[in-house]
């Protein structure tokens, strides 16, 4: 039942790669990001400079593609973030007794009861603008979306017949829950984590715009597309070509993400 | 006597990508005016594509070819979407195969009637056709919604939808699946009814029995081709097909004595009672296994068998009684303590495939349950199934593969007594057969004790030493098998029997 | 009123009536006059408020609620005769209780601590000899009163609103003051709405019978605006702009230098690497001012030499070209201060440390894109000099934090000052409440000292001419950068447009019409 | 009926006073004190400083300040502005409006978008489209989006007001950046609904009943598509109440998100308190409405036979 992926996804992926090769080495594939020509300012795209140059003669290529590690970077770490503390709070909630459930989940709530903006905007004034602020906040701020996933995927492995059976083979609960509730519950959690990344890339895209992201010079996309706009009648593409990009590395994640989760649930009947 | 549809060679293929499913291929028959026309046959045979695709909804991306396919006289063919919603309802009622999810969950069950009237301008009230199906109170059903109906209560329900604009006929595909025997009993006697009243038929079932007492003719398909045909009392008295022998066999299993049973008792049940709330699911429930003994635990669905098997196999507290294993006590232990003694006590379940780690290897689901270091393939190759499977995940097995290997893990802690909770009720009949067998081998060879419960009389009559009748959570009647099956004293176990479809060779 | 600018041909001769729709940047956090903090609101406050003097065009002042005053021998009281006839929009008199309301009001504990604890720290009191005469009596001379008194936060408010007002410090309908319109309509976040005020004592009514202030926060919105005819006057003209706006020939642009201090980085001296004056000339000389200000701003700004605006009266012209635009020097002075090495980055170092300087910048308070200077600034101290300038931009608690802290090497600021003294003192002044270069000068102090005592304008003007050589060009405790400047765009058809003639802040709206 | 509501009423207060004792600290924690942030960037004495301190109470310790804050926010009392001098309850009620239209317009808008989208876009090819403009859509980031629409539609066309609250038209471009996205999700949910519940044997039931596809579409299958849309409403609400601060400021629009967003970069403690509740609030409400919207369209979730 091996489905070869659509040109979609096959297009979607090489984006990806090119996009994870320009975080891990920018240097291969673009110039200084930071290398300002006041001579050569807002010049328009062109065979010199293929995205064109930025208000302080930036070329605006190098910064987008040195940008991919920063971008990336920010959501990886606040994926990462939300999906532990989410996992591990989600399991527990899970398995918890009534009233733990019940505390866990209304901590979700009152989480979930901050908008983003409103969560990042606090987190930021207490570790400053910046990475560190911008990643907190999209971390705990994506948190409940997996807690919830995992806790609800957890009632149903808790349920399922191989988990009450193996009572019956004389494991103790934590042998139980290590051999059967853990994998069980985190199988989909790649996956999800992966088009959560598409989420928490666009997020950090938002806030970065609003001023919270990381300082300049950094070639952020989302502050690159904030700077830019105040050009965008006389030199649009210094933010609408970061723009683009974020829009492609987004969809290309979901897509890709996507792609992965059907072949994960073709495989798996439940 | 009208032709109400004429097929030949008919085929029928779903091209789903690469993934091309010939389902139907080169079916041929008749249906006429009054007839009652019964298509039996195993899981995936094609029977469910066949009977969908005479409306017209094989299903998306399905392909229909077709020698002769002519439906109410004219050659559908050529039918336009019109041409077929006007068929549909209107000269076909179709009950789906999947009764209980037939009915919009969102709308109320009258509304769902209404809707076949309105599509068919027809002047008729869903009440009055909800009477005519032998809802008791129509007014007040047709208020309510699906869920709030008993299995038997929506498939008369789906029924009334079915022939709401008076079609000539009706097509019934498995209508008795799911249902209780008795249930089951009085829907095939509404349809019974419905083709006396001059409607034709076409049944769909798995169960030769149940079809034996309706069909005029019956059809035997395997793999998407007819293999017999015939008038149902000459195919079932002289079947020629080699499987339409197995599905004869299969539907009139005899009773299959085992060795004797010695007097050694393995588990006791005393009083035993479970309270959900303010619901009692199983109350005062008292029993003896002894080595080597099949108890058969009868009962219609919801009467407590599962609750029973989960009380004793200690995966739920009693609210009040006694389990007793091998003369130790079992019940109200500590599960430290107890967990030594689990490997004594085993289940096979209904759904072997939830009973599995989706992700664990056959190698290591049996290999779990054997001493560190043993091989699974001796068990294995006990249960039927060879090396082949050893690294196949649950969901590449066949449903008669996975309960084998439920088999093997329950057999490997050479347990003294295994729970079996509707070991055979989802299997295919001929599949079915196989692993009785294979469960009577066990105990005449390892002389392990079966708790064996079963909504189905035959099965357990079949395999069973002693039987235990259960009606709401209570035991009604319990006895050695022949004697309550020759002499019911409760008049419940009397309703059961009597409901109990056989198959009717004799002419 | 002081209409600067001359009436436009294109808008005819002054026509009276019809209404105006004006997009400004800032949204004040008060319409209470003395609460007043923000210099982009001042075309705001100047419509309703107005107070006994204003500046004239050659930095003197001229009276307004007041017909005139004399100052005492010894500098130390003030004596202003009253303009008779003024009525508050509110229908109360204005007279000399209502003056001494207002600077009793000031001093409340709570109400308004910035200007009592700066502007008015001299005050010891006022005294109302008669209805028409006022008496501020100080405890030492202190020209600066007089600036006060033409500021927005010296704005005579009706005393009857001063008690009766709800929400008196953020002002707004219920303040009735004596200007030519009345402010009769505010929604938040959105604009605020005057009304002609008919019974405005001066020769005549203002033209407009209504005007608009939009606020308008994205400069690209304002701009949009504008050429899509939304609205017809706006201010704060960004530089990307500006051509655009100069070829359209149915707009107008105008600008004017603002009054007070010029943008400029204040080095912060109390701990290395800037107590070095070596490094600190460095620093200053390694920066081409000229060419970071064309990339950001495209040619439209205007260089600063000195700490104060070239706009101001006491701006000491001397100072231009004799410093700055010097790497070679700059390098020079780096390699002698010890910080000679370099590490893999191309940044000096000196004992393995690298020369980093930092920048905090306040986000809600950057404008003009100093941000983008700040980055310009950033590649420019690092290619000619292998200077590390660090630069953040955070909000007001941490900035505020990071002051107090002293984890900055460079702060920068502007002030738009009326009185460019105002300025000096409290940036360079050892008292200074905005010091935050943590230079301690007694000499600096004396000169500061100085020209604030003496109303003469001479003896000023040689005190901080003095003032400047010495942070500029011989302490390189300051580099300045560029004079902040306001702009006006408008349609043809608007005429009477202007900037006020001291502080270069656009003007308010009683000389402006509309041609029909 | 009546325990479930008063069960999520109280869960809702317990989330309510989470959210306002975690912004709380939160601030609190924030880097230079309140002081700091009243004297904002103008000049800076001791004398000044003891006077803010003196009329804000701040010399009291948190925890009193804390309790207080408490005391007086259960009776519907604010407090006042840091920055703005004004009552708090006067400056979130005047933002309140232009925020609660913008967003009520963009839900509605996005919610019709996705609903006509989701039954029109059924052959394969619209299908496929859609999907495509889907995905782009909710992957755009919501400013550039909204940047190109100013720019198209106001700016060179001239079509829609640049900006502010005026009327209808200053809110057709804001709402349409703001519902694109929300479309774009609602869509792919409601189809993914559809599909599975065209699947479901009621769905082939009634087709054998004769019913038009069009009717089966819109009287069986949009309810069970519905149903998973309607937990998104914590989801909407977040992106529409987060969205309408990037769009508020993109458009120059006043409301709930410009204040924020001052507030937060002042610290300006009481107005960002007051933000927190009002959001929780809406939050707690709107899921409140949703469970029971849950129960009015799911007869199986009302129990008794
Ligand atoms: N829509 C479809 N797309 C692809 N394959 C299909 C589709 N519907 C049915 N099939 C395949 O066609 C074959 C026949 O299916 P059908 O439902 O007719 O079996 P059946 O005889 O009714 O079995 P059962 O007794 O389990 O109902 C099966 O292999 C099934 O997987
Ligand atoms: N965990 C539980 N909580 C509440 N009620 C339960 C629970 N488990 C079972 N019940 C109830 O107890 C009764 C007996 O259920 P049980 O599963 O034992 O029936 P059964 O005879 O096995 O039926 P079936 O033939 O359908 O499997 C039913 O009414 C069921 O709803
Ligand atoms: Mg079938
Ligand atoms: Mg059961
Ligand atoms: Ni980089």
């Amino acid at each position: 039942m091996m489905r070869l992926p659509g040109p979609g996804v096959a297009a979607s992926a090489a984006f990806l790669a090119v996009a994870v090769l320009a975080a891990a080495r920018p240097s291969w594939l673009a110039a200084d990001p930071l290398a300002a020509d006041p001579l050569h300012v807002l010049e328009a795209p062109g065979a010199a400079h293929w995205f064109g140059t930025d208000q302080l003669g930036r070329d605006v290529f190098d910064r987008v593609v040195h940008g991919a590690r920063h971008s990336l970077a920010i959501g990886l770490a606040a994926t990462l973030i939300a999906v532990t503390a989410g996992v591990t709070l989600g399991v527990l909630a899970g398995l918890a007794h009534r009233y733990a459930d019940e505390a866990l989940t209304r901590g979700f709530d009152a989480l979930s009861a901050f908008p983003l903006l409103l969560l990042a905007l606090l987190f930021i004034t207490i570790a400053g603008p910046g990475t560190a602020g911008l990643v907190g906040a999209i971390g705990i701020a994506t948190l409940p979306h997996y807690a919830r996933v995992v806790r609800a995927q957890t009632f149903v492995v808790r349920r399922a017949g191989y988990v009450t059976g193996a009572v019956a083979y004389g494991g103790t609960r934590l042998r139980l829950v290590a051999r059967h509730v853990l994998p069980n519950v985190l199988g989909p959690v790649p996956v999800l984590a992966m088009i959560g990344l598409g989420e928490a890339v666009l997020a950090a895209a938002g806030l970065s715009f609003l001023g919270m992201g990381p300082q300049p010079p950094s070639p952020e996309w989302g502050a690159m597309l904030a700077d830019g706009r105040n050009y965008l009648r006389i030199a649009w593409w210094a933010s609408i070509l970061p723009g683009v990009v974020v829009t492609l590395t987004v969809v290309s994640l979901t897509v890709v993400g996507r792609h992965l989760q059907h072949r994960f649930e073709g495989r798996d009947p439940r | 006597m009208s032709t109400l549809i004429r097929v030949e060679d008919l085929h029928v293929a779903f091209a789903a990508g690469r993934d091309r499913v010939e389902a139907v291929r080169g079916v041929g028959f008749t249906v006429a005016a009054g007839e009652c026309v019964a298509i039996v046959g195993e899981s995936g045979s094609g029977k469910s594509v066949t009977a969908r695709t005479l409306v017209g909804l094989a299903g998306p991306g399905a392909e229909v070819r077709a020698a002769t396919f002519e439906v109410n006289g004219r050659d559908a063919r050529r039918y336009a979407d019109r041409d077929w919603r006007r068929l549909r309802g209107g000269f076909a009622g179709l009950v789906l195969q999947d009764a209980l999810v037939s009915l919009d969950p969102l709308r109320t069950v009258g509304a769902e009637i209404g809707e076949a009237l309105l599509a068919h301008r027809r002047a008729d009230t869903p009440e009055r056709l909800l009477a005519e199906v032998h809802v008791p109170e129509p007014g007040r059903r047709a208020r309510q919604y699906p869920h709030q109906l008993s299995g038997g209560l929506r498939q008369r329900a789906l029924i009334a939808s079915a022939i709401a604009a008076r079609p000539p006929l009706l097509i019934a595909d498995e209508p008795t699946t799911a249902l209780d025997v008795t249930v089951q009993a009085q829907i095939l006697a509404l349809l019974a009814e419905r083709r006396a009243a001059g409607e034709a038929l076409l049944l769909i079932s798995h169960d030769l029995a149940v079809v034996s007492r309706l069909a005029d003719r019956v059809l035997v398909m395997k793999d998407g081709v007819i293999v017999e045909s015939g008038p149902a009392r000459e195919l079932l008295a002289a079947a020629r097909h080699p499987y339409t022998r197995k599905l004869v066999a299969a539907a009139s299993l005899d009773r299959r004595a085992g060795p004797p049973v010695r007097d050694e008792v393995v588990l006791s049940a005393a009083g035993l009672r479970k309270d959900y709330g303010r619901h009692t699911a199983v109350g005062d429930v008292s029993f003896d296994v002894r080595r080597g003994e099949v108890l058969g635990v009868v009962g219609e669905s919801g009467s407590g068998k599962s609750t029973v098997a989960h009380l004793i196999l200690g995966l739920t507290t009693p609210t009040a009684g006694r389990v007793t294993l091998e003369g130790e006590p079992w019940s109200g232990v500590p599960e430290r303590r107890r967990r030594p003694r689990r490997r004594r006590l085993q289940l096979i379940s209904q759904d072997p495939l939830s009973s599995f780690d989706p992700r664990w290897t056959v190698r290591r689901i049996v290999g779990e349950a054997l001493p560190r270091g043993d091989s699974p393939l001796p068990l294995l190759e006990r249960v039927g199934l060879g090396a082949a499977v050893l690294d196949r995940y649950p969901r590449q097995l066949s449903g008669g593969q996975r309960q084998r290997v439920a088999i093997a893990r329950a057999l490997a802690p050479r347990p003294a007594l295994i729970v079996c909770d509707e070991p055979v009720s989802a299997l295919d009949v001929s599949v079915q057969a196989q692993i009785l067998d294979l469960l009577a081998d066990i105990r005449t060879t390892d002389g392990t004790a079966l708790l064996f419960i079963s909504h189905d009389l035959g099965v357990v009559h079949h395999l069973a030493d002693r039987l235990l009748v259960m009606r709401d959570g209570r035991v009604v009647e319990q006895g050695p098998v022949d004697e309550v099956y020759a002499r019911p004293r409760h008049e419940y176990t009397r309703e059961l029997l009597a409901a109990v479809p056989t198959l009717e060779v004799s002419p | 009123g002081g209409g600067g600018g001359a009436p436009a041909a294109d808008a005819g001769q002054p026509v009276s009536g019809g209404s105006l729709i004006w997009g400004v940047e800032t949204e004040p956090i008060t319409f209470n006059p003395h609460q007043y903090a923000q210099a982009k609101a001042r075309l705001l406050v100047g419509n309703t408020f107005e107070g006994l003097l204003t500046h004239d065009a050659e930095g003197g002042y001229t009276p307004r609620l007041a017909t005139g005053y004399e100052v005492s021998a010894d500098g130390k009281s003030y004596t202003f005769h009253l303009r008779g006839g003024v009525v508050f929009s509110d229908g109360t008199g204005f007279d000399a209780a209502a003056v001494k309301a207002n600077a009793d009001q000031l001093r409340a504990p709570g109400y308004a601590p910035a200007v009592a604890a700066v502007q008015l720290r001299n005050l010891s009191g006022v005294e109302t000899p008669d209805p028409a005469t006022v008496v501020y009596r100080l405890t030492r001379p202190d020209v600066l009163l007089l600036d006060f008194l033409a500021s927005p936060q010296g704005a005579i408010v009706s005393p009857k609103s001063l008690r009766e007002a709800p929400d008196l410090k953020a002002g707004g309908p219920a303040l009735a003051g004596t200007g030519p319109f009345v402010l009769d309509r505010y929604s938040a976040g959105q604009e605020v709405h005057f009304t002609r005020n008919p019974r405005y004592w001066g020769e005549r009514p203002a033209y407009l019978e209504q005007v608009t202030y939009r606020f308008l926060k994205e400069s690209s919105v304002r701009v949009g605006a504008l050429t899509s005819g939304q609205v017809q006057v706006i201010e704060g003209v960004p530089a990307t702009d500006q051509a655009l706006i100069t070829a359209d020939p149915r707009l107008r642009f105008t600008r004017a230098l603002n009054s007070g201090s010029a943008y400029a980085y204040y080095l912060n001296v109390s701990h290395a690497p800037f107590d070095d004056v070596r490094v600190r000339k460095a620093f200053r000389d390694a920066v081409d001012v000229d060419t970071v200000l064309n990339a950001v701003y495209r040619g439209t700004a205007t260089r600063a030499w000195s700490v104060l605006s070239p706009s101001g009266p006491f701006y000491d012209k001397s100072i231009e070209g004799g410093y700055g635009n010097d790497p070679v020097g700059a390098n020079r002075l780096l390699d002698e201060a010890g910080w000679s090495t370099r590490d893999a980055e191309g940044f000096r170092t000196r004992d393995g440390k690298r020369l980093t300087v930092r920048l905090v910048q306040s986000a809600p308070f950057v404008r003009d894109r100093r941000d983008v200077l700040a980055q310009t600034v950033q590649a420019a101290v690092k290619r000619s000099a292998g200077i590390d300038l660090q630069v953040s931009l955070v909000d007001q608690g941490t900035a505020t934090k990071a002051l107090e802290d002293g984890a900055y090497e460079v702060f920068d600021n502007s002030r738009a000052d009326t009185d460019a003294g105002a300025a000096l003192n409290l940036l360079l002044h050892s008292q200074g409440a905005i010091n935050r270069t943590g230079h301690r000068d007694r000499s600096l102090d004396r000169l500061l000292d100085q020209g604030q005592a003496t109303g003469d304008a001479a003896r000023r003007s040689a005190a901080y001419r003095q003032v400047q050589r010495k942070v500029v060009a011989d302490d390189a405790l300051v580099l300045p950068l560029y004079a902040p400047a306001d702009q006006l765009a408008a349609s043809r058809s608007v005429g009477g447009l202007g900037f006020e003639p001291t502080a270069g802040v656009p003007d308010r709206a009683y000389g402006v019409w509309v041609a029909r | 009926m009546l325990r479930p509501v008063l069960r999520r009423v109280a869960t809702g207060l317990v989330v309510l006073w989470a959210a306002a004792t975690a912004a709380y600290l939160a601030l609190l924690a924030a880097p230079g004190d309140t002081v700091d942030s009243i004297v904002g960037d103008g000049a800076d004495t001791p004398q000044i400083r003891a006077q803010i301190i003196d009329e804000w109470g701040l010399d009291r310790p948190a925890l009193v300040q804390y309790l207080d804050y408490l005391a007086r926010a259960a009776r519907g009392d604010l407090g006042r502005s840091y920055l703005l001098h004004r009552p708090v309850s006067a400056i979130v009620g005047e933002q309140v409006g232009p925020t609660l239209r913008l967003a009520v317009l963009a839900a509605a808008l996005g919610i019709a978008l996705a609903l006509v989208l989701a039954v029109t876009t059924r052959r394969p090819w619209a299908r496929r489209v859609s999907s495509a403009a889907e995905l782009v859509l909710v992957s755009t980031p919501p400013f550039l989006i909204g940047i190109v629409l100013l720019s198209v539609f106001s700016f060179r066309l001239g079509l829609f007001p640049v900006s502010g609250d005026r009327g209808f038209a200053a809110l057709v471009l804001p709402a349409v950046t703001l519902a694109l996205p929300v479309a774009g999700v609602l869509t792919q949910v409601l189809r993914d609904g559809l599909d599975r519940a065209l699947d479901e044997p009621f769905a082939v039931t009634a087709r054998a009943r004769g019913l038009r596809e069009g009717a089966v579409l819109v009287r069986h299958a949009l309810r069970h598509a519905l149903l998973p849309a309607v937990t998104l409403v914590g989801w909407l609400f977040g992106i529409l109440l987060g969205g309408a601060v990037i769009v508020e400021q993109v458009f120059g629009r006043p409301g709930l998100g410009q204040v924020t967003l001052a507030a937060v970069t002042a610290k300006d403690l009481p107005v960002v308190l007051a933000v927190v509740v009002l959001s929780a609030l809406v939050y707690v409400v709107l899921n409140t409405a949703a469970d029971l919207a849950y129960l009015i369209v799911d007869p199986r979730l009302r129990g008794s036979r």
